[in-house]
Parts: C-alpha cells; structure tokens; sequence
C-alpha cells in the first residue's frame, strides 16, 4: 500500500508543479500549486512529519496561496485574463537553465550520502516538536518571531503609506 | 487510535483495522463505501437542517413556512410537519434543473472550484467524531486536522467568485477571503487554549479530559469567554447572519453564487450546512463536553459516586452530541433570522481589535489560571 | 410677504427683470437674459429667501409658439411663494440653467430638456433622464407624433381603452 | 531624481476604479433603478443614478383623458400610497374649480390618508430592515400593513390601487362597522411599534449601519428639493400638513417629527427611518381624532360634479405625502381634459441627492442610504 500512496501523491506533485510552471494563465497556475502543495503535505505524512503536513496546508494553502490568487485578482482587472506570455528565445533560455539545474541537482542527489534504514514513527511528534522548540532551538524560534513581525510592521508601514 | 500518518500510509483514506497486507481494492471498496456514508450524513444534514431552518424561520416570522408537499403519504398540516417533503422535492429539483455556465466565464475552475469547497467540508468530517468512537479516523492531530482542511474551502470560494466573471461574484469571494483568514486566527487561538489545557490535539482526549474534570464551557471564566469568541468566530466562518457578507443578498445579489444554478448551486447549499454542522460539532466536542450527557457530568461534578447511571454510553453518546449540534444549529438560525448584517470594516474590526486581542489575553490568563488551580 | 411686495422688491434690486405683473394672475414673466441674476437674488436676498425650488415645470401653448418654464419658488422660513415664468423658443430654445442655484433644478431641467427639448445653458450634465438616450423628438410637445419603431421594435399607438 | 509630485506618490498603491451597475435588476433598488457605481475596492467614489426604466409617460398620459380618469394614473405612480397621490389630485382639480368639500367626506379623506401613510411608513421600515440583512422585520410590517390593506379592501374594494378618492367626493360611503374595525386595528397596531423597536431600531447592528451613515445636512436637503421625512430627519421641521394645512389638518393636534440625532448625527440614515417609525405612531393619534370627529351622516357624493370642467387657467398645489411634498402644476384650457399637467414627485428629488450623501461610503452604505430615501419608482420615472 505504502508504494502506491507514496506513486500518488509522487505524480500529483510533479503534474501540478508542471502545471504551475507552464499554465498562461496565473490564476489557473495558482490551482496547480494548490495540488502541489498538498502532495508536498502528504509526502510529509509519509515521513512521520504529520504536524508539518497539517502546518504546511494551513499555512501554504490556507494563508499564502489565498494571497496568491486575491493578488492575482486584485491586480487585473475582471473579464481580462492573465495570461503570462511566454517566446520561443524564452524557452530556449529556460530550458536549458532547466537542464542545468537538473543535472546539478541529480548529481547532488546521486553523490549525497543518504541515511538508508527504517523509518520509526515517532510517537507524539507535537510534543517532542514543542519541546525542542522551547528548549532547544529558543533562540531561533524568537528571532524568526522578530523577524515576521518586523515585516509584519513592515508591510503595515507600506500599506498606511498613502496618507503621509 | 491511529496516528495521521498510519492514515496514509495504511491506506488512501485512514482504515486502521485493515491490515498491511490487504488488497489494495479491498481497501479502496472500503474507502469509497466509508465516503459515502460521510456524503450520506452531509446529504441527510443539509436536508433536515433546510427543513429546519424553513419551519424555525416560518415561525419566528409569524407564518407557516412549507406546508404543502407531503412524504409517503403524510402531510402533517399546519404543524411542525407540514411540508415534511419540501426539502426533497427541492433537492430534485435542484439536481434535473438546468446548469447554466456563463458565456464569458472561466468554465473549468467554474466547474471545479464548488467541488473544492464541498471538499473541504467532506474531508473535515473524516476527522471529527459524532460520537464516542465514531470516527473515520481519529487522528493525534485531529483539531488541527479540521482546522487545516476547513481553511482549504475558502480558495473554493474566491475561485468561484472569479471564474465567474461577474463583479458581484467578485466582491463576495473577496469579502469572503478577507473574513475567514480573518476569523480563523480567533477560531484557532480559541482552540489552542484547550489543547494547552489538554496537552492533546485528539478530539477523544479532550473529551476524556472533561469527562475527568469538568466542561471547558464552566471550566473557568476564560474558557467562557473562548467558548463565546469560537462560537462568534464559527458563525463568521461559515458565513451566516450577522456575518454573511460573501453573500449578502441585499448588496451583493447572491455575492459568490451569484451564477450558479441548479446542482453546483446545491453543492454550495451541502456545503454550507455541512460546514454549520461542522462548526457545531467542534463546539460541542470541544467546550460541552462532546458525548457527554449534562446530567452524567453534572453529577459527577457534584461529586455522586460512579456507578450511577449516567445517561452515558455510545448510544446516550450519540444522542447528546446529536442534541448539542443541533441546538448549536439552531442558535445560528436564530441570528440569521433576528439580526441584520455588519458591514465590512465593522466585520474586520469585531475580527482584529475585539476576538483577537481577547484570545491572546485570555492564553496568558488560562496559562495563570492554570498554575494557580490545576 | 405678498405677491406685489415680492415683485416691488425685485424691480427695487434689479430693475426690468420682471415684465410686468398682470392683473390677478399670481406669476411674473422674466426677462430670458436676467434670469440668472434674478434667480440668485431670489435665493440669496434675505428678505425674499426662496430656498426652495418646489415645482420647475415646462409648458408648450401649442405649435408655433414659443414654450415656457414656470418656476414655483418657495420659501421655508418666510412662508411665502412665487411663481415665475420664462418663455423659449420653440426650436433650439434656451434657458440660463439654475442647477448650481438650487440643485435641485438638476434633475428637473434635464427632464424638461427630455419631454420639451428645451436646453438649459450652463447645466452640468444636460442630457435626457427619462427615455432613451437615442429617442427621437420630445414627447410633451403638442405636435410631437411618436415615431413608428424604436430600435425596430413597434411603438404600439392603439389607443383604445384609454381614449 | 524624481520631481516633487513624484516623491509624494511615491510607494502609494495606485487602484484601478471599478465600474459597477447596481439594477436595473437588483434586490435592493426598489424598483427598476439603475445606480451606475465607481468603487475604489468598497469605497464608493461616485454615484450616478439612471433613471426612467418604469417611464410610462404619465404626464402625457393626463393630456388625453378626462380629469375624473387621471385618478386611477395617480393610484399608479406611488402605488405604496395610492390614497395620498389620489387625494392630491382631487383636492388639486377642487381648487381649481372652487368647489366646497362636505365635513364627512374630508374625515373620510384624512382617515384614508393617515392610514395609507401609515402603510406607506411599514413599507418604507420593512424595506429598510431587509437591506440591511434583517429579513424579518419585514415579515411583520407587511402582516400590519395587510390589515390596513384589509380595511381598504372593506372600503374601497381594492388592495392596492383604490379609486376611491373622487373629485369633490369619494366612491362610496364607509361600510357600516368601519370605525370600529379601524379602531380596533390601531389598538392593536400601536404596541407593535414598541416590537419593531426592539427588533430593529435600537438593534445594535442596526445601529452600527446606519448611525453616521449617509449624513444629509439641513440645508443641503433644503437645496436639492428633499421634503418628507427626509428633510424632516435633518432637522428642519417642515411639514405641509402644519406649514400650509390643507384639508382640515389645521383640526388634528398631533406633532411634526424632527431628527434629533439620537444615535449619530442628525440626518443620518438611522434619523431617517426613525422619523418614519414615529410618524406612524402620530398617524395614529390623527385617525383616532379624526375617528372621534366623523360627522355620523352627510351624503359624500354632494359636490360630485356632473361634468369635471374647470375653468381655464393654472394652479400649483401640494400636500404632504408619505414620501414628502407631491404637487400638481395643473393647466386648464376649460376643457375636460388637462392641458398640461405636471407632477412633482417627492422621490424624484429625494433620490438625486444620493451622490451627495452616500458617495465616500461603503457598497453597503449605498443600499443602506437608498434604503432610508424610501424611493418608489413608479412615482419618480411616472
């Protein structure tokens, strides 16, 4: 059972990133990252990481991608289509950059040395998640915390921008 | 008491009881036949809850409400259940209507996108328990499960809103997207506060956790007032009165839904009241104790020996989270049909300077009250 | 005050504006070139104080002659009223526009230009309100004769049942 | 370097405005009005009403039939308050004639009048409740407004467009009982005001839309022509039942509600509707005078003329409708037909001040605006 979910949800990710990447159409890209993103979420239940697989869907679908497409719509206007528009010396030139990085990074992948053994799963990953976090990784923690409210401030700075 | 992850890797859909070893199509026979059950009781809940609200508004307007279409026979005149079949008669009709797809619309994502919101609601039902043990699948994460999948209905939404190409449409989707990413942050803040109390994000160990001590509702003051702020964040989540901005009929003609018809139009219906159930059975599970029966807990906060009978049980169970749903149900049938609407600025305002402030305030102050008494 | 105190004060502050008052008739016919001015006095003269425009109306006696608006001016504080009136030629007629006076006369001008063809010189936005942007003629003239088809659809003349 | 102009725009996010037709097919018009809307997202940054899609040339219309048959035209333009528009229109045409009205048949009239206003107002409530998304209150104001419809019906027949006002008279006599039947309605009508109150009026919600919303300054709506309760919720206390009477208004004791700004500002929307709500309550006390006045017998068809031909000459009358001053420029040429007739209609004007009150405000605004305007199409394109 474990191949074929794994097979699925493989191919999901690679279709809809596939999608995302060569959809005209930004809104419709952004459905296919939709897909992608909730291949990656299972890819992270199969890896025991089943906090970050909820996490991953409640951030990146629920939160980020719903910027995404108010973005998309908020920026053109109705009745008109997004349509990326895409030449053939752009495709050349991205194909082959494609090319290399694929090289690159199958190399990588082939020369890496991999852990190869039994997965476990962990039991209560929430917890040991939220210990480590207060204990061991607390100064990370925080200054991630400052960070995104700095842009948080940030970004509210920009947007109140307009009366001063 | 499987874990998320047993739930994928076992199989497509959690069936923990189905070996390692079984046949692939056994497992998905039993997946799509357990689906359909799910579908059956969002099919069975849109039904009744569309009766209801029919009759509950009828009555709270001083008329009658349907009163002419019978079932098997029965009419139940200007009673209760007159027009028992109203609803039935409408979902047939709903399904062989005509299903009109605007010319200049996005017909594809016009297609999918109610599906995406239906969907969501399917797949928060899988994790929610209608009673003890009456669960698809009961993950350790399972609040934080329904929460995740819900958040996923509202690109639904915005999708509709755009691919149908309609300004209208438009200023729901938007409306409606900026009001539930606003609403979740309460709603979750709400819920975290129990988890910290519990320790657990499994719906039956917060159960149990009340069993043990008492509901979050009279737990402390602080958990009332989550419970007030979830219930207000629930209602604005699924968008109905006095938050039903997204589809403000008297602004926004029918605001998202405005070019749907028929089946499609159905499916937002399903969805709707499916969502309502949702939010009401978390409610209940989290903060009235779930399947516990009142007197059972009562007694036992009394201090009555064990041993008395509780009006607990499976099937009591059932009964009392069946009870405590639909009175939930009913409590937002009776906004709906008292109040009038906020306006946009007010929603995000109520949102942003009143329920989140306040959950934030009342995690430290549980976390205090915690110390001091638990 | 009473109608012959009003248009004494009126022929006191702009002399000629008003033709002269016939016997009993309870309006007053201005000048086409004054009206402007009168009309800003009226409205802004503390003794006369016309704030309210209640009643513009346009008016045609018949074919070959020349239409007329009639204005009826009250006055809220003062409680008392006038009624003034302004004659247009009947073809490519106008008046001076009194929209930014009272504005009221907005709506009330374009209707009159709409069902009379009357213009009104100086109007903010001087177009029909109540029918169609590409209707022919202006129906409230007495030798209007409405035209057979509107965008090809037949305009029904049968006037039984109500003649 | 960039210019001045450049410096100060700089980093702010340039919106594109949006175009948005409000009708002619939407809930929340009333009718068959178009708004043409430009929005900056819901920020309304102007608004152009189109009117004239329920245009029937009404005008045109008086030109070709006798006086006695323009009556059921008037029934027709603000067909919310048929009795009231028909009213005007005999007490124009008497006028003109210089006929003399028998005492019973102007009780008759003032009872008709202060009911239909009183209908008139539910209306105008309801309305104003399901706009703002409150869809029950609604529910309760067409029940009351069914039995005064009810009682129409017992007088005249009809339930909505009456013809019952005549030129020196009325159709028919009261139906024996009617006073008592109207009696026992405004008893039973009276403690629910006090529900609509509760429901909707000092409804928090309620509150929140329309407190400060869509303020109307006094001389503003003296300026663009509002009368009725709109002018009377910016404070001006102008009513042409006590600035000029008419009938015999000058018998009733009853007071002229003003706008006091009780929740915001005076001349916000919720000044608007609140004036109509107490308005109904001084109808009540006008029809229970006017109850105990009524002359017991007196023939209401005495000054009925045989042949409606009034003599040539002009006249501009108008009364005080439940939407605001309706008047009648009338033109006679001596003969049975009007030579001209012109209808002012308090809607009309009451709708063109809406750019400047609801423009800067939300979508939602919009409609709560339009709702407290209290338009009836029929009357403003006729």
């Amino acid at each position: 059972m474990g191949e074929i979910t794994f097979i699925v949800l493989a191919a999901l990710v690679v279709v809809t990133a596939y999608f995302t990447v060569t959809s005209p159409n930004l809104v419709h890209a952004a459905v296919a990252l939709m897909g992608t993103l909730f291949g990656v979420a299972g890819l992270y239940v199969f890896l025991y990481a089943d906090f970050l697989a909820a996490t991953q869907v409640v951030i990146y679908v629920g939160g980020i991608l719903v910027l995404i497409i108010f973005g998309v719509m908020f920026t053109t206007q109705i009745g008109s289509q997004v349509m990326v528009k895409s030449s053939a010396p752009n495709r050349l030139a991205s194909g082959l950059a494609v090319l290399v990085l694929f090289v690159g990074l199958a190399n990588i992948m082939r020369q890496a040395p991999w852990h190869r053994g039994e997965l476990v799963a962990v039991e209560g990953t929430v917890k040991t998640l939220g210990t480590s976090l207060l204990t061991r990784y607390l100064l990370h923690f925080e200054v991630a915390g400052v960070l995104l409210l700095l842009s948080l401030l940030g970004a509210a700075y920009l947007a109140r921008r307009e009366h001063g | 008491m499987t874990s998320f992850t047993d739930f994928l890797t076992t199989g497509l859909l959690g069936l923990s009881w189905v070996p390692d070893s079984a046949w692939a199509g056994g497992v998905l026979a039993v997946a799509i036949l357990l689906g359909l059950a799910v579908f059956t009781l969002m099919a069975l809940n849109a039904m009744v809850a569309v009766y209801f609200e029919r009759k509950v508004s009828a009555f709270m307007q001083d008329r009658l409400g349907p009163m002419e279409v019978g079932l098997f026979g029965f009419r139940g005149g200007k009673r209760f259940w007159g027009g028992i079949g109203q609803t039935v008669a409408d979902a047939v009709k709903l399904v062989i209507k005509e299903d009109t797809i605007p010319a200049d619309s996005d017909p594809r994502l016009f297609r999918f996108a109610p599906f995406l919101i239906f969907g969501a609601a399917f797949c928060a039902f899988i994790g929610i328990p209608v009673g003890y043990g009456l669960v698809i699948s009961d993950f350790n994460i399972g609040i934080l499960y329904v929460t995740a999948i819900s958040s996923v209905g509202v690109i639904g939404i915005i999708l509709t809103g755009w691919a149908s190409n309609n300004k209208w449409s438009l200023y729901g989707a938007m409306r409606s997207a900026a009001q539930i990413i606003s609403y979740e942050l309460p709603l979750g803040l709400s819920l975290l506060l129990v988890v910290m109390v519990v320790g657990s994000l499994q719906f039956h160990d917060i159960v149990a956790w009340q069993e043990e001590h008492r509901w979050f509702l009279i737990h402390s003051p602080f958990t009332m007032v989550a419970f007030l702020i979830f219930f207000m964040s629930g209602v604005a989540e699924v968008n109905r009165t006095p938050f039903d901005l997204p589809e403000s009929e008297s602004e926004l003609v029918a605001g998202f839904m405005t070019e749907y018809s028929g089946f499609r139009w159905a499916i937002f219906f399903l969805s709707e009241y499916a969502n309502m159930a949702i939010i009401s059975l978390m409610t209940a599970i989290v903060f009235l104790g779930g399947w516990l029966s009142p007197v059972g807990s009562l007694l036992r906060l009394l201090g009555v020996p064990e041993g008395w009978y509780y009006l607990d049980g499976p099937i009591w169970g059932v009964f009392w989270i069946m009870g405590k749903v639909a009175f939930f149900i009913f409590v937002m049938m009776w906004f709906r049909w008292t109040w009038p609407r906020l306006r946009v600025d007010q929603l995000m305002y109520t949102a942003w300077k009143v329920f989140i402030p306040f959950s934030l305030a009342n995690i430290f102050f549980v976390g205090v009250w915690e110390l001091v008494f638990g | 005050m009473e109608f012959t105190e009003i248009i004494a004060r009126v022929d006191q502050l702009a002399p000629g504006a008003f033709a002269p008052a016939e016997e009993g008739a309870g309006h007053v016919w201005v000048q086409p070139e004054q009206w402007l001015k009168v009309a800003q006095l009226l409205r802004e003269d503390p003794e006369l104080h016309f704030d309210s425009l209640m009643c513009l109306s346009g008016h045609d006696r018949g074919p070959e002659q020349p239409l007329w608006v009639a204005y009826n001016l009250h006055s809220m504080d003062i409680l008392h009223k006038l009624e003034v009136r302004i004659e247009a030629l009947r073809e490519g007629g106008s008046i001076f526009s009194v929209a930014n006076i009272w504005r009221t006369a907005d709506w009330h001008e374009r209707e009159v230009y709409d069902l009379f063809g009357i213009n009104f010189e100086g109007h903010p936005d001087m177009r029909r309100i109540l029918l169609p942007v590409d209707w022919e003629g202006h129906p409230l003239l007495k030798d209007y004769t409405a035209p057979d088809y509107y965008r090809g659809i037949p305009v029904l003349k049968d006037k039984r049942g109500w003649e | 370097m960039k210019t001045a102009e450049e410096l100060k725009n700089f980093g702010v996010i340039k919106t594109e405005e949006m175009v948005l037709n409000m009708g002619p097919q939407h809930p929340s018009t009333h009718g068959v009005l178009r708004l043409k809307i430009k929005t900056d997202g819901e920020i309304v940054s102007e608004i152009e009403p189109h009117i004239g899609y329920l245009h029937r040339c009404f005008e045109k219309h008086c030109e070709n039939v006798t006086y006695e048959q323009v009556i059921p035209y008037v029934d027709r333009c603000d067909y919310l308050a048929s009795m009231n528009n028909s009213h005007v229109w005999a007490m124009a045409v008497e006028k003109l004639m210089g006929i003399e009205i028998p005492e019973r048949v102007e009780y008759i009239r003032v009872i008709m009048a202060e009911l239909q206003r009183i209908a008139s107002h539910l209306m105008a409530v309801g309305a104003m409740g399901l706009d703002l998304g409150g869809i029950t209150p609604i529910t309760y104001t067409f029940r009351d407004r069914e039995r005064i419809l009810d009682l129409f019906e017992y007088v005249s027949g009809a339930r909505l467009l009456y013809n019952y006002i005549w030129i020196g008279g009325v159709a028919h006599d009261l139906p024996p009982n009617f006073v008592q039947h109207t009696r026992d309605f405004l008893d039973w009508f009276e403690p629910q005001i006090v529900e609509y109150d509760r429901l909707l009026t000092y409804n928090k919600i309620f509150i929140e839309r329309t407190a400060d919303v869509g303020v109307l300054p006094a001389d503003v709506a003296i300026n663009w022509g509002c009368t009725g309760p709109v002018l009377r919720a910016s404070g001006v206390e102008w009513d042409l039942r006590r600035a000029e009477p008419y009938s015999i208004y000058d018998r009733f004791d009853f007071d002229v509600v003003v706008g006091k700004g009780e929740v915001g500002t005076v001349g916000d929307c919720w000044d608007r509707y609140w004036v109509r709500v107490e308005e109904m309550r001084q109808c009540i006390r006008i029809v229970r005078q006017a109850l105990d006045q009524l002359p017991p017998d007196g023939d209401v068809h005495a000054a009925v003329p045989k042949k409606v031909r009034p003599p040539k000459g002009e006249i501009h009358f108008r009364a005080e409708n439940p939407k605001g001053d309706l008047g009648f420029y009338i033109v006679s040429d001596g003969s049975p037909k009007p030579y001209r007739v012109k209808m002012r209609s308090p809607a009309f004007c009451n709708l063109s001040v809406i750019n400047e009150i609801a423009r800067g405000w939300m979508i939602s605004d919009v409609i709560a605006v339009l709702g407290s305007l209290d338009i009836v199409l029929g009357e403003i394109d006729r």
